[in-house]
């Protein structure tokens, strides 16, 4: 146990601060800003790809893929100094965080250089086809359709959901593969360039901003997509499943925890029961670093506690989630106010950081509903931590 | 006491819960807010009903039956503010059908050569940019002047069909005439009343879209109506409601018969029912998961109405502390 | 819609109040206290019975039964007088709200004259064996045993939670006489005198104190019970539970609205967060009473809405629950102390509505366990109030 | 930073827990609440072990881990008391072994002839009726007396096997080397994150009784941890319990590192196990359901110690006023 980091963990947090001194984009040159989470203006290009250039991107990558090999607490602190900023070091996180990642795990080494390798660099933008219009959360009853036809597998199905698609140049997509398997076997993972014919999407408004068409619909009639496109063994996409979203919850507590200090941050409480509030908000905040800290110990020694990492993600996102209705509500007739600005302008994030405190509140949702609901979450808790029977 | 409907009010509620669903149905919302047609025919059918002459506080409870439905409905009109902002402080002023507001704060008036000049600003007023005329509480009384004399301008708001705007007073000069009688502390518990009827009336709506959500939407194989945990927060929703509904209507009815306790019973009304969407629009958005996420859903009306009345007229902790300082046991 | 009663209730409150004026036992009088709710010293037993004989025991019995025929509204306005002074009708609760008013639903005239009355008029005291160790809330799954002998029936079996068992003369007990029937059916209702050879009680302490002994453990060996004993129709005991559950069930939310007007009266809120606490409590009470009121008014118009009181249950028994958590909390190290009073006394009670903060709430869990738990209520309310599916 | 045990840590964590289950088994509080056994043959044994000795702040951790593992043992001796009571105020005069309390509060101080006079009483004083030593906070210092010089009236409290009591000191002389340097500041947050760890240690040990419990008992054809209210509700508990033991032991260590955020990590510990002991007091007994309520059911044990320690030194609201004051995110 100990408050302080190692010394060459400080070296690198330095060394990475120095590296944003020197080179962050000015709120100038970050002008126009990105429309979705597929879409990168030509800033943020030259942005990201300076960081797969320096190693700075994914630093516990390997040269080769936009890192330095840096171990998991290194990593941490790379994501602390991020935050700290309102720093985003992509504007095409899922891109970067989940499916280039997923490539350089499952993928073959040509899938790694088609694909993975230009997402870092920012060459290409890729979206996750996952969720299904009727499967939500579950994705053991997907029913997009893949037949495997010898060179090529022909898809049909619809996806949804799938944020940043219409300016996303290819999509992971979840399809399955074997209709008679039991049905979390017979699911496969495909690369579908976004060209394909018969593939078309349909980006709809998420419920805070009519304006806000991040979210698409997907339809796949007849795509064509080479047989070279399946992303590790045919049947085996539930592993890939796992992968991915393993990947991204490993050190997925560090955003929740941003969120909370940005919450922190920028909420003014006045009054006694205001700043009663605020004192749990606090807490949450440091209770959350402090158990994403011992994960992160364990990450360290090379133990993966899956179940464990239930407790950071409900907890973090039911934290903020609690804190930023509060904090509405303590905004008063102000509050009403849509769009509005609760912070000072960060230019490096997307603009919900310093969206109206409703917009704040409204998209906390995200994070008690993707990738297992709260409701999974305590289930999984109860389970695979507490040992209770399952029904 | 007893709060339960009689035959009449029974009656009256089946009549006007089947003239709003004709009258104001989704799909003119949805029209409303996507493509900003107006609702002012739908005010005019509110007055050939004969609903905006519900101004006596006698019939606060017949009025408060045509808000909750209302509120199930996001009524897109000017009748929330008219009937219970506007009316309240102008009784004698208000003319039926001629839609109104209040504004409660931000203005002066001081007198000069017998009339009075009002100067200030307005912020957040309910149908601030859109009422005919409004009642403005100041310091030196209540002052009711046409929309005409002031100019409004509407702020965007997350509610993406109500209306609210600051308004500002320029050297309005209104005559000795213009000075209401009324008493502001009573038109209050009105206002504190009636939006709280229809933020019920929002959470009960939004109750009714979870609930069939979770009735027909499957999940590991059942519709997810069936888990207890599901249950449980739909239970936990109707609890809430039903705690909100009848501390609204307990208000009501102290404002029908005069009752000394309307103070007390309309910042209770007005803090259940921001407690109640509280609970509503958490347990609505996480039940309806990504689904209600959707600007095309329906939800988001019902939830983003019921959470702007907790903005407006001061939210729920603060009436709370009002109540505490207020109340003993025995004042019940 | 209306804020008062018609003035034949409010006659009627009248009439009773003066009643309680004119013959409500002195402190002096009602010297000894009763040691569990099966017990009744004299004194007791002297107010119950001129209650009984003056019509005020149960006011909507007929005279014959203790009461006058009273209305369902004139009968609330009783129970309102009851717990306004805090005052005990009878201080063997179960023996007249659900035995007697059982025996008066489904037992035989003999029956009635040999126990209902008898308990009624004080003359003796009866306890409820219903609870069995491994059933709780699940009658169904009862296992003590009746086996049908022609003119008597053998009891084999245990029961747990009687309260008051050890001081009652009476057990109305719930046994199976057809193991092979599905679990519901197959139950049937004995009176079981606790003089019976082979019945033996064991009462045990609650946890709040080791010197309150009401629960009782009940073992039943071979006990011999007349057949004129059985109370209904053999094998028709579910019909009993749910018409003697129902009875205590109609009006029960007087007795939390009585507990919550308590916690209110008792409380006394310092500084702003308390005050917050105490105008949520107000609040509850006030909620309660009008959500009661409606009910009673169906049930005025002969209308039942079982499914509906459980949302009074589950409220109003969680609503006392979290404010006495909150007084108890707030009473700092005063609160420690135990036992302890927190109200002025009140002798025609138990000591319960003035024992310590932690004793209160610490009882409370009674409310959100007992007669089904706060989590069967919700579901109660889930499937039979909102019609979700049942799973 | 990083908040996990090393491995010796580990080592130290994994000796205690099973020394405090041979020396402390639940069998031996049951005859302590229940017969009055006496609890000094196991204050010997602490002794015996060495965990007496853990009195240099650096040891915090350390401390903190048999804190921990005591609190789950719901410990019957007055060594809370002694090592973050009174050996915080008094490092100088602390002899292991010995065992050792502070009064907080009501107990003023003069000086008289170079000696100083103690006078007042202290009330609600943990251990105050068995303490050998007493530390004794004033506002002219801390002072150290020995029990001999007061007289103390142990009080009927609701946790059976907690020591309370109420100290008088009826001119009680104290020579000048009687007074103690310590800075009473921060011996509090000694004393707060003791009491802290060890509510979390019976807030462990209320969900461990309620795991066996549900995994167990069957209703409705089912054990009813397969309910998903139940597992919901236990889930639960588990995050309270890891939010309030990461705050205690970041409090721990940043008074073994005499880190200036020890303050607020006091305050954050005990408040954050205030709010775990109130949720896991009403779930452990709903779920136990009415099996938890009998007295021969361990449970009570470790639900009254939680709840006792809430009301000890300062509630949870108190402690968040006071994390609200002095907050600033970039304190952390």
């Amino acid at each position: 146990m100990r408050l302080t980091f190692d010394t060459d963990v400080e070296a690198f947090r330095a060394e990475f601060a120095a590296f944003l001194e020197a080179h962050l984009p000015t709120e100038a040159e970050a002008g126009e800003r990105s429309r979705s989470t597929g879409h990168l203006p030509d800033w943020a290009r030259r942005w990201q790809r300076l960081q797969f250039d320096e190693g700075w991107l994914l630093p516990g990558n390997p040269p080769q893929y936009g890192g330095r090999n840096a171990t998991v607490v290194q990593q941490y602190v790379h994501m602390e100094e991020l935050s700290r900023r309102r720093i985003f070091h992509s504007f095409n996180p899922q891109g970067v965080g989940i499916i280039a990642a997923s490539l350089l795990t499952f993928g073959a080494e040509e899938q790694k250089r088609r694909w993975a390798v230009p997402v870092l660099r920012a060459e290409l933008t890729a979206a996750l086809g996952m969720s299904e219009p009727g499967a939500g959360s579950d994705l053991a009853s997907l029913r997009t359709r893949a037949e495997p036809m010898g060179d090529h597998f022909l898809v049909n199905g619809q996806k949804v959901w799938t944020s940043g698609a219409h300016d996303a140049d290819v999509l992971l997509t979840f399809v399955r593969t074997d209709p008679d398997a039991p049905k979390h076997k017979g699911i496969s993972v495909l690369l579908i360039p976004t060209d394909s014919p018969g593939l078309t999407r349909r980006p709809f408004a998420s419920y805070t901003n009519p304006e806000d068409k991040d979210f698409n619909e997907v339809f796949f009639e007849d795509v064509r997509v080479p047989a070279e496109n399946l992303v590790g063994p045919l049947n085996e996409g539930w592993r890939v499943a796992s992968g991915s979203l393993g990947h991204e919850r490993t050190l997925m507590w560090v955003s929740e925890a941003e969120r909370l200090g940005d919450i922190v941050r920028d909420f003014r409480p006045t009054g006694p029961l205001e700043k009663d509030w605020y004192a749990t908000l606090v807490m949450d905040l440091q209770a959350l670093r402090l158990l994403g800290s011992a994960a992160l110990s364990r990450a360290a020694r090379g133990e993966q506690d899956v179940p464990a990492l239930s407790v950071l993600k409900v907890f973090g996102s039911e934290a903020s989630q609690r804190a930023l209705e509060k904090v509405l509500e303590a905004a008063g007739p102000d509050g009403l106010i849509h769009p509005a600005t609760t912070a000072p302008a960060y230019h490096m994030t997307y603009d919900d950081n310093f969206a109206g405190w409703f917009h704040r509140y409204a998209r906390s949702f995200g994070a008690t509903i993707a990738g297992g609901t709260s409701e999974i979450q305590r289930t999984i808790i109860a389970e695979r931590v507490l040992g209770l029977p399952r029904r | 006491m007893l709060l339960e409907f009689d035959a009449e009010q029974r009656l009256w509620q089946d009549t006007v819960h089947k003239a709003v669903l004709k009258e104001c149905p989704p799909a003119l919302i949805r029209r409303i807010a996507d493509e900003g047609a107006d609702p002012e025919p739908l005010w005019r059918v509110y007055a050939d009903l004969g609903w905006t002459e519900l101004t006596d506080p006698a019939d606060a409870v017949e009025l408060a039956i045509v808000l909750e439905e209302l509120g199930r409905a996001t009524d897109p009109t000017p009748y929330l503010a008219t009937m219970t902002q506007f009316a309240p402080l102008a009784p004698d002023l208000a003319e039926p059908g001629r839609s109104g507001t209040a504004v409660y704060g931000g203005v002066t008036a001081r007198a000069e050569n017998g009339d009075w000049v009002l100067e200030g600003v307005g912020r957040h007023v309910l149908d601030g940019d859109r009422a005919e005329q409004l009642a403005v509480v100041t310091a030196g009384g209540v002052f009711v002047v046409p929309a005409t004399a002031v100019s409004a301008v509407r702020s965007a708001v997350f509610d993406p069909v109500l209306h609210i705007a600051d308004v500002l007073f320029d050297h309005v000069r209104v005559p000795a005439r213009g000075r209401s009688a009324a008493d502001p502390e009573r038109a209050r518990h009105q206002a504190l009343t009636g939006l709280a009827l229809t933020m019920v009336g929002a959470c009960r709506r939004a109750l009714d879209l979870v609930l069939d959500h979770v009735r027909t939407r499957h999940q590991f194989g059942a519709p997810i109506g069936s888990f207890q945990a599901v249950q449980h927060k739909a239970a936990d929703m109707h609890v809430a409601v039903e705690r909100a509904r009848a501390l609204g209507y307990f208000a009501a009815l102290t404002i029908a018969e005069d009752d000394p306790r309307r103070r007390l019973a309309s910042a209770m009304a007005k803090a259940a029912a921001g407690e109640c969407q509280a609970l509503v629009f958490r347990n609505a958005v996480q039940l309806f998961g990504a689904m209600g996420h959707t600007w095309e859903n329906d939800l988001q009306f019902a939830i983003k109405r019921a959470k702007a009345g907790e903005l407006l007229l001061g939210g729920a902790a603060e009436h709370r502390a009002l109540i505490a300082e207020e109340c003993r046991a025995t004042d019940l």
